[in-house]
């Protein structure tokens, strides 16, 4: 009985996101033209699981209490990176696949090193960063091009048997292979650990600055697997500055929607995913109800008022005025 | 599935093919009235809404309603991914033509396989895709930035400084316009050292870098910008730097400018792609649906003016920030200022 | 096992801070299978000791030997290795993971490389039921635990480190009698058991109990080693403080000297059948001005919270609160510092409720007064800096100068820049909640003295404490809660620590006579 | 070594000594750099960065942040412009009104902060899409007037000091307030105290709930004014002209030494990374290299100079 109870105060984060979007996405198929047809939630699971990755990015450095402002740049350079080396035959498209998912870790890991080992704060870092990664992408496209191994990229974002959207299966994997492992292994227990309390996780004997080593490097990997979706998603690579931006501060968006703690020490990078997932779904609102053109990003904008105020009501259960902070 | 047919157009006049080896295309006539949608990307600028007010008052037109069961217009935001899946979710939901001002050019083929398979007639303009299945309606980007090359080249006998104030890097509207200019310059034979500035297509930003290059690299015997024109010239004013040849947009503001400082050296040639062709790209779309023969690439004529006159080629009481160069006379598109902007919810 | 050799030694070892001279070529000598004390008066550089011991801090000079071999830490990481292991007397847990997570938190199992926290749990249910906690799920979180079970917690994830050493600082400061006992009981194992311990506490009477050794520091410098109860409390004081302190308790009210309490005049303070959530119930009693009234009782039975409500902090209480007579509605606290003649509080854990630890002491001292120290919503820095001053000397606050930040200064000092801070805008109706926690005797002294003659001057007292003695000691009158309700009033002679603890353990005392002939 | 500088945080020392290395190498590039034409002009730009820098450097004491700052300033130009539509009265109020526009999207970011608690990240990005969608339709609807108020051009680049543009006289202004206001008020050691511990602040008797609403109301009202100086020196206000704002005047304050975290920085230190930033883009923005190397010596450079002076302690 009290096993459980403990058991949804730990998941409270990731449960509320799944009811959101859970909702969300009923409201928006049950007002489709189209209804619950696997092409709508193909399309949606496309749009989707490229913010799930960066979002999961972001969690990653968010849980060490830090924030990373370049995930939407690390996207787009690994976008340019993906249009230029995930090519030609099966084996080669397989090494460029590799080479750019390297290449996001690798500026993960650059954030990393300087934040950690520069003591640097993260936000002007990762903005700086960010900068010197969008310049990169400027020079590997200077203007839009570039192609994609088309029977991969087909097969990653169509659908496993006519029916299942292969893209959720991807960042399903994603989240096996890396999220998962890293919050259950000491340096991701480190890197809670040091969001949390950072003098104190030190004092415990906690492997801090590998912990986050890790969370950075991992985020960098999360942002490569997007901007690699991107590609496949759009068969080509763009150095888009503006779109780069959007999906930084979607992905903070995200997080705060998946019960992540900005504060750092608390959150699950499922959670963020579904805060992803139920961001965009604001986003597809605006295509099933009749709105002015004009009016959409109003209503889009209030839409996310209100969903980030619904964590508010939590305070009228709240009798400990000491328990609004943290 | 179109059927390749041959020239010419049904409306010749207004459907002009972009070259000479254009293919024509005749899609299978379906029963009206239509349903069209315009999936736009960004709209928080003045083009942009512009462009989406000018769509809603060319389906508004008695004539052009008569045809159309819905019109619906989404606007996603800068994020390519999101206008992919608005036009997937338009394919999904039966529309019969959908209408994209796209946000990057080569980013569209899965779409446009899946629109072509559904039967949906694709229209692209402002931004066209790089493919021949979908109808593009052109706005000939780099030969915008030739016109303004080869009016500067004109205007500048020995050659010269000229100050180049370029719009968002990464974009190929920027790196069209850029070559269009340079190439016109190089070919001119004439000297010219120019000086390029990055103006985001912002008339603050363009006017901040602007006073930065007169400041360290100027004075400049000629500019072209391809956005935030007014802002330029406020630099300048601001300066006091000489007018000298000009070779910009279609902003309002900067009309006014070039009409009023005519007589002291501002001379101006204000050339581009008015918001109004979206309405092109609706009357090709809807064309296409009757089984119109079509071509696959449109060439739309680009509003030039060099000569200003109140009340036609600007409007002294309409905002700055309106783009003028609204009437393709040759499709029968005529907007005014006040038609667009006025637009209001209501009376849609 | 021989008892005899030196498990731990440290010679000559130094340790500044900036300007700061924390340590002086301090030497200790730590035997296995003994428990060795550390006292000294707050600042004397017991923790810093204690930190270059474990890695925390690097000494500028000395050398340290364990077991006969040279050693020296990088990190407490290095020396957990070497199964040297501290209980901080600022705590080390991580709110945010739970109870588990945090025993086992550096060296957890592991199953194919991932946290095994089945077995996680067992080892940490383990820890927990030897340190006497059982009482604490391992699943809970951190976050929501009061000081006490934290201290529990940490204890426990001591134990779970298997340590050769172990050092405990202050490590029992918010622990209450039973949950002290239970300690001890463990703590005299882990001797039996051949392990070295070293144990700073300021209450003495825990002190007399445990240690086998004790050394006593003062200004950084070791100034004697002796054998426990080789030396009699005065001489220690003396050692300790540089002074004697006859009596630590200043005398109470006698009521033909002052009859202070004149039932004739409104209560200042009083409660009317308080109660809040599951956690008061029904709590009704008076506070006269110039009475010093006692809350007693096991730690977490509702102390905290029925302080927070007259903080106006906590949110739908039920009841009634009059100040002198009147009904006031405490909205917070803000309304309560203003509400005349003024409540102040002084929290249970100065590092998050008490203290901005960044900041000057000088911006600490002044916080919570600031209205009265500025005028027009400007601050008067002259008479800021003098009020300031004024509290630096009326507490003795130990510090190079008013702009050092707070959290360089030692514990107990940090203590006492809370409770001036509020003293400074003379408060008629002063809360406490445990206010000597890490404090040295010395500035007890001088603490209970104060609270005394605030009392005299007027103010009504309400004071909390873990430490029975400090009751018996300072209070007219003790409130004995349990389970959110007042067990027993005790008044007068009859607050005395068998009456405190069987009230606190909610024993029916059978017949008075009885019970005090009892043990 | 004068007593001022013996005082002065080295960190704030190093920043203002980058700022001169940084002219000296725009000048060897081209010796423009060095006349006081173009430092008077950059003085000018800065003043609208440091203006709505300021109100991000108290909110980031606080430990908050404030991503509003693009359409608040974008709100402030455009309500000020359409007051001036309303002839001489709403010419006369132009400025004000549009401040006063920006102070209601404070409020709105303050009381989902303070009362609400929502993380200031999210509430100010979610009513930053908000503004932007009624600017949006207030631009699509109304026909709206955009010109700029002569008095929105004589406080941009007006001359009341002749050689000194009037925006770097608000500057001053605004920034000596800020100094006093941070060092000696109530409400500046209140934010410093909230920054360090809001909950130690609130356990002080502190309205920290009213400190943090009136800290975002005052950051909305600076970010609008900007907005309207900025219509001044554009002449007119348009759509995103406030983009281009928020990560510079972020980056500013922590350059000028600001932590992130709230509770620790000083005015003066704001005032160097103002400089700084606006004068490395500025000297990147014309020398002539291609946009990705721009981008890239912009992001070295800021590095660079933080690990020069901006390092957090050693955590032993
Ligand atoms: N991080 C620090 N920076 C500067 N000075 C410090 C720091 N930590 C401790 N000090 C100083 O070193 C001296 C010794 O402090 P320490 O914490 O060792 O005292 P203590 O004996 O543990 O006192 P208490 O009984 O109050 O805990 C004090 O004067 C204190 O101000
Ligand atoms: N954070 C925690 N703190 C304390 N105990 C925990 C925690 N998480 C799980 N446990 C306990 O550990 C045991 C394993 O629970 P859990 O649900 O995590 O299984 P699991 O990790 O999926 O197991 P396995 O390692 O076999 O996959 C249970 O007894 C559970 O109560
Ligand atoms: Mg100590
Ligand atoms: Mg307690």
């Amino acid at each position: 009985m009290r096993e459980w109870r403990y058991l949804l105060a730990e998941q409270r984060g990731t449960l509320v996101a799944m009811a959101i979007f859970a909702l969300m996405f009923t409201i928006y198929v049950a007002n489709h033209p189209a209804g619950l047809t696997s092409n709508v939630v193909q399309t949606a699971a496309n749009k989707g699981v490229l913010l799930a990755f960066v979002a999961m990015a972001q969690t990653l450095v968010v849980i060490t209490a830090g924030i990373d402002l370049s995930v939407g740049m690390i996207m787009v350079l690994t976008n340019c990176l993906a249009s230029a080396l995930v090519v030609g035959t099966p084996l080669q498209a397989g090494l460029g696949v590799i080479a750019v998912l390297a290449a996001g870790t690798l500026c993960g890991a650059l954030n990393g090193t300087i934040v950690i080992y520069g003591r640097l704060q993260p936000i002007v870092t990762t903005i700086a960063t960010g900068a010197i990664y969008f310049g990169l992408a400027l020079l590997i496209r200077p203007f839009p091009g570039g192609s994609v191994h088309e029977v991969l990229a087909d097969a990653m974002t169509g659908k496993i048997g006519g029916v299942f959207p292969a893209s959720i299966a991807a960042l399903a994997a994603v989240v096996a292979l890396v999220w998962v492992p890293f919050s259950r292994s000491l340096a991701g227990r480190a890197a809670f650990a040091s969001g949390s309390a950072e003098q104190a996780a030190y004092m415990s004997g906690l492997p801090i600055r590998r912990g986050r080593f890790l969370a950075y490097a991992l985020a960098g990997l999360c942002a490569g697997a997007g901007g690699l979706f991107l590609t496949f998603f759009t068969y080509t690579g763009e150095a888009a500055q503006v779109s780069g931006s959007a999906y930084t501060l979607f992905s903070i968006a995200a997080v705060v929607l998946g019960g992540v703690s900005l504060y750092g020490g608390r959150g699950s990078a499922i959670g963020a995913v579904f805060g992803a997932l139920a961001f965009r779904t604001i986003g597809d609102m605006l295509f099933v109800f009749d709105f002015d053109a004009l009016w959409q990003p109003l209503f889009q904008g209030l839409i996310l008022m209100v969903a980030v105020s619904l964590g508010a009501f939590g305070l009228l259960r709240v009798r400990n005025r000491l328990d609004w902070f943290r | 599935e179109p059927k390749v047919v041959s020239g010419p157009a049904d409306e010749a006049e207004c459907f002009a093919p972009w070259k000479n080896d254009t293919k024509f295309l005749s899609f299978d006539a379906k029963k009206g009235p239509y349903r069209i949608a315009l999936a736009n990307g960004y709209i928080a600028n003045t083009w942009r809404i512009q462009m989406v007010q000018t769509a809603k008052a060319y389906a508004a037109q008695p004539e052009v309603a008569a045809k159309l069961k819905e019109f619906k217009v989404v606007s996603t935001g800068e994020d390519v991914p999101a206008q992919i899946s608005a036009i997937n979710n338009f394919i999904d939901s039966g529309y019969d033509a959908i209408v994209v001002d796209a946000q990057n050019p080569t980013a569209f083929a899965p779409v446009i396989r899946r629109a072509k398979q559904a039967g949906v007639v694709l229209v692209a303009f402002d931004n066209t895709l790089d493919t021949e299945d979908a109808i593009n309606v052109n706005v000939d980007q780099k030969g915008l930035g030739a016109i303004w090359g080869e009016w500067l080249a004109s205007h500048l006998p020995q050659g010269g400084k000229v100050l180049e104030v370029r719009g968002v890097a990464g974009t190929s509207v920027d790196t069209d316009r850029h070559d269009g200019v340079q190439e016109a310059l190089a070919a001119s034979g004439k000297e010219f050292k120019v000086t390029e500035v990055m103006g985001k297509w912002d008339d603050a930003v363009a006017q901040k870098v602007t006073a930065d290059a007169i400041a360290t690299n100027g004075p400049f015997d000629a500019i072209t910008a391809q956005g935030g024109d007014t802002g330029i010239v406020q630099a300048l004013i601001d300066a006091g730097h000489p007018f000298v040849p000009f070779g910009g947009e279609t902003e309002n503001g900067f009309r006014k400018f070039c009409a009023q400082y005519a007589d002291q050296g501002l001379k101006c040639t204000s050339a581009g792609s008015g918001p109004a062709q979206v309405a092109v790209a609706m009357k090709v779309a809807i064309a296409a649906l009757e089984g119109k023969t079509v071509p696959q690439a449109v060439k739309l004529p680009l509003a030039v003016a060099s000569e200003f006159k109140a009340g036609q080629d600007y409007f002294p009481d309409a905002s700055d920030n309106f783009f003028v160069g609204n009437s393709f006379p040759t499709c029968g598109i005529n907007f005014t200022a006040q038609e667009i902007m006025s637009q209001s919810q209501t009376n849609q | 096992m021989e008892s005899h050799a030196p498990l731990f030694r440290m010679e000559g070892v130094s340790k500044s801070y900036g300007g700061t001279r924390a340590l002086e070529r301090a030497d200790l000598t730590l035997r296995a299978g003994s428990i060795h004390a550390l006292l000294g008066e707050n600042g004397a550089g017991k923790s810093t000791l204690i930190k270059v011991m474990t890695g925390v801090v690097a000494p500028d000079e000395g050398v340290m030997t364990l077991a006969g071999r040279a050693v020296s830490f990088a990190s407490p990481a290095a020396a957990n290795e070497a199964e040297v292991v501290c209980v901080f007397q600022e705590l080390s847990l991580i709110p945010e993971l739970s109870v588990a997570d945090n025993i086992v938190v550096s060296n957890p199992p592991t199953r194919f490389g991932m946290i095994d926290r089945k077995a996680q749990r067992l080892l940490a249910e383990e820890a927990l039921a030897r340190a006497g906690a059982s009482d604490i799920h391992p699943r809970a979180l951190v976050r929501d635990l009061p000081l006490s079970r934290r201290q529990m917690v940490e204890i426990a994830k001591a134990l779970a480190r298997k340590p050769r050493i172990l050092i405990l600082d202050e490590a029992t400061s918010a622990l209450t009698a039973s949950d002290v006992d239970k300690v001890f009981r463990m703590l005299k194992g882990l001797r039996d058991e051949g392990l070295g311990l070293l144990y700073i506490s300021h209450r003495m009477n825990e002190i007399k109990e445990l240690a086998d050794d004790c050394t006593v520091f003062r200004g950084g410098r070791k100034i004697a080693s002796y054998p426990a109860g080789s030396k009699s409390d005065a001489e220690v004081v003396q050692m300790m403080i540089g002074r004697e302190v006859s009596s630590v308790y200043p005398a109470k009210h006698r009521p033909e000297v002052a009859p202070a309490p004149t039932p004739a005049a409104a209560p200042r303070l009083e409660l009317r059948g308080l109660s809040w959530a599951d956690r008061l119930h029904d709590i009704s009693f008076d506070l006269h001005a110039g009475e010093i009234v006692g809350l007693g009782g096991l730690d977490g039975q509702g102390q905290n919270e029925l302080l927070l409500s007259l903080f106006g902090v906590l949110r739908g209480v039920e009841g009634q609160i009059l100040v002198d007579g009147k009904p006031v509605a405490l909205s917070g606290p803000a309304r309560a510092r203003e509400t005349f003649p003024g409540i102040a509080l002084i929290p249970e854990d100065r590092k998050t409720e008490g203290l901005m630890l960044p900041m000057s002491v000088r911006d600490n001292l002044s916080f919570a007064a600031l209205d009265l120290l500025s005028h027009g919503g400007v601050v008067d820095a002259p008479e800021e800096s003098a009020a300031v001053q004024r509290m630096i000397e009326l507490l003795a606050i130990k510090t190079s100068s008013p702009d050092v930040a707070v959290g360089a200064l030692s514990g107990g000092n940090q203590q006492k820049v809370v409770i001036a801070k509020w003293l400074l805008r003379g408060p008629r109706i002063i809360l406490l909640n445990d206010p000597t926690r890490g404090i040295d005797i010395g500035t007890k002294q001088e603490i209970y003295r104060l609270l005394r003659r605030l009392a005299d001057e007027g103010a009504a007292i309400l004071f909390y404490s873990t430490d029975y003695a400090e009751l018996i000691g300072c209070c007219d009158r003790v409130e004995v809660v349990y389970d959110g309700r007042i067990r027993r009033e005790l008044v007068g002679e009859e607050i005395t620590e068998h009456n405190l603890i069987a009230a606190a353990l909610n024993i029916v005392p059978a017949a008075e006579g009885d019970a005090r002939g009892g043990h | 070594m004068p007593a001022f500088l013996r005082r002065a945080d080295p960190a704030v020392l190093i920043a203002f000594a980058c700022i001169l290395v940084l002219l000296l190498i725009g000048s060897i590039y081209s010796p423009g750099f060095l006349t006081a034409k173009y430092l008077l002009q950059q003085l000018k730009v800065a003043s609208f960065l440091g203006i709505i820098a300021t109100g991000t450097m108290i909110i980031i004491l606080l430990g908050h942040i404030d991503l509003s700052v693009p359409w608040a300033m974008t709100m402030g130009a455009m309500m000020g412009c359409a007051a001036a539509a309303l002839g001489p009265v709403g010419s006369a109020l132009a400025v004000p009104f549009g401040i006063l526009c920006g102070m209601a999207i404070g409020l709105v970011n303050g009381l989902g902060v303070a009362y609400l608690r929502i993380p200031s990240m999210i509430v100010t990005l979610a009513s930053n899409a908000v503004t932007q969608g009624l600017m949006v339709v207030y631009t699509g609807g109304y026909a709206p007037q955009d010109a700029a108020t002569p008095a929105m051009r004589f406080l941009a680049t007006g001359e009341t000091i002749p050689g000194l543009p009037n925006a770097a006289l608000i500057w001053a202004v605004i920034g000596t307030l800020a100094i006093l206001g941070l060092r000696r008020s109530v409400f500046g050691r209140a934010v410093f105290g909230i920054g360090n511990s809001e909950r130690a602040a609130y356990m002080s008797g502190v309205g920290t709930r009213r400190i943090v609403m009136l800290a975002f109301v005052v950051s909305g009202g600076l970010s609008a004014f900007a907005g309207t100086l900025l219509a001044g020196y554009a002449s007119k206000a348009s759509q995103s002209m406030g983009d281009t704002y928020l990560l510079p005047a972020i980056a500013a304050v922590v350059l000028g030494g600001t932590s992130i975290l709230g509770g620790r920085g000083s005015y003066v230190g704001t005032i160097a990374g103002v400089i700084l930033v606006t004068l490395l883009q500025s000297i990147l923005s014309v020398m002539q290299l291609p946009e990705a190397g721009r981008q890239i010596i912009h992001g070295l450079v800021i590095i660079v100079m933080l690990l020069l002076y901006g390092r957090t302690p050693a955590a032993r």
